[in-house]
């Protein structure tokens, strides 16, 4: 079932149970994982990774994800870096991994998003232009992991 | 008399008008504006007190527009105005004081002491007793266009991200569109949501709209210092945008100093009325849902509470359009005490958040939001401001409160009813 | 000097220096001010029922939610000792009387006993306002002098009347006397220190209002 | 000269005056003037037993307004009997003698109780142009006046004029007339005010000074304070209508025909110390407050000036008469602060240099 379009790949991603959407959203964040160094991302993106993971490291990682998210915004008046951003949504997309789950919420979705925006910041900061490839890459991610 | 403090001196000059002469003489030093203000009652500290904030303002007036005053002066009764003292003021006049007008609300003798706050800086500024980030932040703004140095390719970049998203046009420098949608740097930066939610709100209600590329940036930092000059070149950006693109409204977004500023200081800065008008994004989006173009679905489950960001709610008048949006897509949505006009700052407002000096006073001026937090207890809390979005995480992050924060805008495009499949690249 | 002749200098000449000096103070002082003019606003106005300036000047005279929790006894003592000072100069039957003597306006008076009621329980809201004014740490920080003097000033004329009236403490000729030229006092330094908020609130609290309906806000 | 010299207690037995009935009036005077009941045996036995002093009644600018109120006796009172007991050496308008032979009767007076006569001084002295206002005898009232007091034991002024200066006194003052007090420093003076005084207080005062020999104690103004110790209004029977604020509008309205306070009708009640209310006049008949018309304060100074006796003691002279000139200079220096200030916001306007970047980051670089 290739995947081409957001709508198809939003639907997909609607499937899978909770386990599987945070484990696909982790696959996203590590394919921006570079664009961030707070050791905190890694440790959430590592502890979703993990088979076993109980919902107490889970809510671990989510506080480390969520306050390095909150540490990186840029502040309000602040001049630009738009790679420190580029990690600010790593940090959010690794935030949406570990999130407790809320009727509707879409982990997965949330995370993709926030992992195009990461892609989306360095491309500014390095002024190449706004396309990029990150969105094909996510469907390939969800196709590898849909037929493993 | 150093040429800063004689520039200052001169421009308050300028600023004092009669509203602040009646104010300084009918002050009676009850001490009831130190009560409503934040700053004070969290900190319990008397040199937060409002009136006592806009104390070099009183001096010149009353050594520069008062016969007696002017008299003491020359006999050397009174001491004039220093710039060391205007020095000392910085820490009051700035760090401690988002100019949210809760002291102007409860002055039993009626004095408007934001307005005076907003007076005073003028002189402050002019006489280089601005605080840095504030200072960058006007610099950025002027040259670059932003104070936080977003150029218009950022702003493609985000565009383009979106128009991938959401599989929508993002229209940019369309003439005779009817709304021209402005951004603050902090939302095309941290919240990218708002600018997508817009733009399927603007498709779900098929209104015509359009970004300017001269004139994307919706905030005025000139404001929040305290220069009306620079204030002014910064609002004809927009305004010369519009213009030339012939709009007929302008949307002033998610962020409070942006509405403030253009929408009631603006005509005063150029110094005629706008030929369009000027609405705040949750003016426009209440306006959609009373003429029926905005259908959303679904209800929040979970307990919601809203912010009020001053410079939008008792600044700048938007009080029920909130309200009538959030009934629409949440069943448990409860106020918090002194809600609406008379809602507490979130503390970062008028600079403060943009300025490192403030951020101890800041956090502990959080203590209020978090004491209306604690005592309505919300699963969620809602604001229309970028910039409030940001101080309120922090703020919880520093209390160690875990409670998401979401904007009002973005909020309501989540719950917007998917329009026919197919013709909308979902 | 004795004390007839005394009352009929403060009852005479001292009146009318004092009657002069405020209302030549006053006039020259609400010149000052109010001639430095206000710009007009260009901002497109907003027309919601209950916000203007005229409504404020009623209405901000209300705390607002939560205020009376914070700072209850500057709003009870102070509006009692307000509206004391009302009762004690406005009905009192001998002050209506001096009244319609100048203006030629009268109207009926309370009976003396109450308004002596009146009286005591405005010198004792004035003490508790004192007492805040030194106990508090905001209010010690923002009081100059002035706020000293022109709480004396104020108090004077209200603790002189009193026993004026009630032929308490010194002999009348001399109690009334004084009580006049606190009154006189009171005249003189009016105009020239915070007491002008007299006029001044009502101004004050019409631009307040009227910048605020503008936008909407009725506060 | 003064043939009746017997003694006191004679001479009211001649004229059928019991010995029970003096003692009955010692009591009552010893009562009326506060003093204690031993007193009035005391005055009995040094009254009885004193000889008659001689008294010398100076008569100045007066209306003989005192010497009427002084002398009515309606029914024989024991006033004008005590009278018989003094001997009245002079007095223009009782005596028979005229002419220089008053003025001799007054020297041997004089002579034969040199320092121990009294002197009664009734009206004001004029000062003006010499004293030629009012002479007697081709004698200026200030000589005759010093000449006599130097060998009185005491002087009595009788009536506001001679105790403050009373109508002669009275703006625009035109004889320059002065009380008893501002000519005569080293004698003792009692002044008995009133216009005219109350008969008892002035007998009251001799039959203390006989008695005892000195005068009674006296307020600062040097009135009696048997009689002056008090105000009118403090004694005053209609003060619970003061008390219940209910005053007569008018002189025949239906609170002045109750016999309501009489304050808003001009009574000086409150500011006059004086024993109207108490002893009041035609032998205890009335007082003005009883008659229905407020008291005009006679017994204060200057109370001819005090303004008018019909206008409330709250009401001012007339304070507005400043109003208008006091609003127009006001109005006037306004307008100048006004334009002083307009000048120097346009200056400071004029003056503006508009900001840039550079002078906001003045204080960084």
């Amino acid at each position: 079932m290739r995947i081409s379009n957001d709508e198809e790949f939003k639907a997909a991603l609607n499937e899978l149970d909770v386990y599987q959407q945070r484990r696909v959203a982790a696959a996203f964040v590590e394919s921006v994982l570079p664009l961030c160094s707070d050791v905190r991302v890694n440790a959430a993106v590592t502890a979703v990774k993990h088979p076993g993971v109980t919902d107490v490291e889970l809510a671990t990682a989510y506080q480390g994800a969520n306050s390095a998210r909150i540490e990186s915004f840029t502040q309000c008046g602040k001049e630009t870096d738009w790679l420190a951003q580029a990690g600010h949504f790593v940090a959010k997309a690794a935030q949406c991994c570990v999130k407790p789950v809320e009727p509707g919420d879409n982990l997965a979705w949330d995370a993709a998003m926030a992992a195009r925006m990461a892609r989306a910041c360095e491309s500014v900061a390095e002024g190449s232009g706004t396309r990029n490839n990150e969105t094909e890459k996510q469907y390939r991610i969800l196709y590898e992991h849909l037929n493993r | 008399m150093s040429a800063g403090l004689s520039r200052a001196v001169n421009v308050l000059k300028e600023v004092i008008d009669a509203p602040i002469a009646s104010y300084f003489n009918s002050c009676v030093h009850c001490g009831l504006c130190a009560e409503a203000c934040l700053f004070y009652t969290e900190s319990g500290d008397p040199k937060y007190t409002p009136i006592h904030k806009v104390e070099p303002l009183r001096r010149v007036y009353e050594q520069e527009y008062t016969l007696l005053g002017r008299l003491m002066k020359m006999v050397g009764l009174v001491k004039p105005l220093t710039d060391e003292e205007l020095g000392q003021w910085q820490e009051l006049v700035y760090d401690s004081c988002t100019m949210c007008g809760r002291c102007s609300m409860v002055c039993p003798v009626g004095n408007d002491i934001v307005y005076m706050v907003r007076k005073l800086r003028e002189g402050m500024a002019i006489s280089g007793h601005a605080p840095d980030g504030v200072v960058a932040a006007t610099k950025r703004t002027v040259e670059i266009g932003s104070p936080m140095g977003v150029k218009l390719p950022a702003v493609k970049a985000q565009v383009g991200h979106i128009q991938d998203d959401t599989g929508l046009e993002v229209p940019m420098d369309q003439e005779g569109a009817e709304y021209m949608v402005l951004l603050s740097s902090m939302e095309i930066i941290n919240f990218p949501e708002y600018l997508s939610a817009i733009t399927r709100i603007m498709k779900q209600a098929g209104k015509t709209w359009t970004l300017c590329s001269t004139a994307f940036e919706a905030t005025n930092s000139g404001i929040q210092i305290g220069v009306s000059d620079l204030a002014r070149v910064i609002v004809s950006r927009i305004v010369d945008g519009a213009e030339r693109l012939k709009v007929k409204t302008v949307i002033s977004p998610e962020c409070g100093r942006a509405y403030t500023a253009l929408r009631w200081e603006g005509p005063n800065l150029i110094g005629r009325p706008y030929t369009f008008k000027v609405q705040h994004i949750l003016e426009v989006l209440d306006e959609f849902r009373a003429q029926g173009l905005l259908k959303t679905q679904g209800f929040e489950e979970e307990r919601l509470t809203f912010h009020d960001p001053c410079q939008i709610v008792r600044r700048g008048g938007v009080i029920e359009p909130q309200r009538n949006l959030m009934r629409m897509v949440s069943k448990n949505f409860v106020e918090m005490s002194d809600p609406s006009k008379y809602n507490w700052c979130c503390g970062g407002g008028g600079g403060v958040s943009a300025n490192e000096d403030a951020e101890e006073i800041r956090l502990i001026a959080f203590k209020r939001k978090k004491a209306q937090l604690d005592e309505v207890k919300p699963d969620k809390m809602v604001t229309a401001c970028a910039n409030c979005r940001i101080v309120l995480e922090e703020g919880l992050e520093h209390y160690q409160m875990d409670l998401p924060v979401v904007g009002l805008t973005e909020m309501i495009a989540e719950h917007l009813v998917e329009s026919e499949p197919g013709s909308q690249k979902e | 000097m004795d004390a007839a002749l005394f009352l009929n200098w403060v009852r005479g000449t001292g009146l009318q220096i004092a009657v002069f000096v405020f209302l030549l103070g006053t006039v020259w002082r609400l010149f000052e001010i109010y001639s430095l003019g206000r710009k007009p606003d260009l901002a497109e106005r907003r027309h919601v029922a209950g916000a203007s300036g005229w409504h404020t000047i009623l209405r901000r005279s209300v705390p607002i939610p939560g205020m009376m929790q914070r700072s209850g006894m500057t709003y009870i003592a102070g509006y009692t000792f307000h509206i004391g000072l009302g009762v004690v100069v406005f009905l009192f039957a001998p002050h209506i009387k001096l009244i319609q003597g100048l203006v030629g306006l009268s109207w009926p008076a309370l009976p003396s006993q109450f308004v002596d009621l009146v009286a005591v329980v405005t010198l004792a809201a004035m003490l508790v306002v004192l007492a805040d004014r030194i106990m508090k740490p905001v209010k010690r920080f923002l009081s100059t002098f002035e706020d000293w003097f022109t709480w004396a000033v104020t108090f004077l004329p209200v603790l002189t009347g009193y026993f004026a009236a009630r032929h308490l403490l010194l002999p009348y000729t001399l109690m009334f006397s004084l009580h006049i030229l606190s009154v006189e006092l009171l005249l003189i330094v009016l105009p020239f220190t915070k007491l002008i908020h007299v006029f001044t609130v009502w101004p004050s609290r019409w631009f307040n209002g009227d910048a605020s309906a503008r936008k909407g806000v009725p506060i | 000269m003064s043939e009746k010299s017997g003694l006191l207690i004679e001479n009211l037995e001649r004229h059928g005056v019991s010995r029970r009935t003096f003692l009955k009036y010692c009591a009552t005077l010893a009562s009326l003037m506060a003093l204690p009941p031993s007193a009035g045996r005391a005055f009995a036995e040094a009254l009885g037993k004193v000889t008659r002093p001689s008294v010398i009644w100076l008569s100045f600018q007066e209306c003989t307004g005192c010497t009427e109120s002084i002398t009515r006796s309606h029914a024989p009172t024991l006033e004008s009997l005590i009278f018989d007991s003094i001997s009245l050496d002079y007095h223009h308008t009782l005596q028979a003698a005229a002419g220089s032979a008053a003025e001799a009767a007054r020297q041997a007076a004089m002579k034969l109780n040199w320092g121990k006569y009294i002197v009664v001084v009734d009206g004001s002295i004029p000062m003006k142009d010499g004293g030629v206002y009012s002479t007697v005898a081709g004698i200026s009232n200030h000589d005759m006046l010093m000449e006599t007091a130097k060998g009185a034991a005491a002087i009595v002024s009788v009536g506001t004029c001679a105790s403050f200066g009373g109508l002669p006194k009275a703006q625009p003052n035109p004889t320059g007339a002065v009380p008893v007090t501002d000519l005569v420093k080293d004698k003792p003076v009692v002044n008995i005010s009133g216009c005219p005084p109350i008969p008892v207080a002035m007998t009251g005062v001799l039959a203390h000074y006989l008695a005892f020999g000195n005068l009674p104690e006296l307020d600062k103004l040097g009135r009696p304070l048997a009689f002056f110790g008090e105000t009118i209004h403090d004694r005053c029977y209609r003060r619970p209508f003061y008390d219940q604020g209910k005053f007569a509008k008018t002189f025949d309205d239906e609170g002045a025909r109750k016999g309501w306070c009489l304050f808003e009708l001009g009574c000086k009640g409150p500011v006059t110390y004086n024993a109207c209310a108490t002893v009041k006049w035609n032998d205890g008949t009335s007082f003005p407050i009883q008659s229905g018309h407020g008291c005009l304060g006679c017994s204060e100074p200057d109370f001819w000036d005090a303004g008018s006796f019909y206008r409330a003691l709250s009401m001012p002279a007339d304070p507005l008469k400043v109003a208008a000139t006091a609003v127009e200079i006001g109005a006037a220096v306004g307008v100048a602060a006004a334009v002083a200030n307009r000048v120097r916001k346009s200056a400071a306007k004029a003056g503006h240099e508009t900001a840039t970047l550079v002078d906001i980051e003045k204080e960084r670089d």
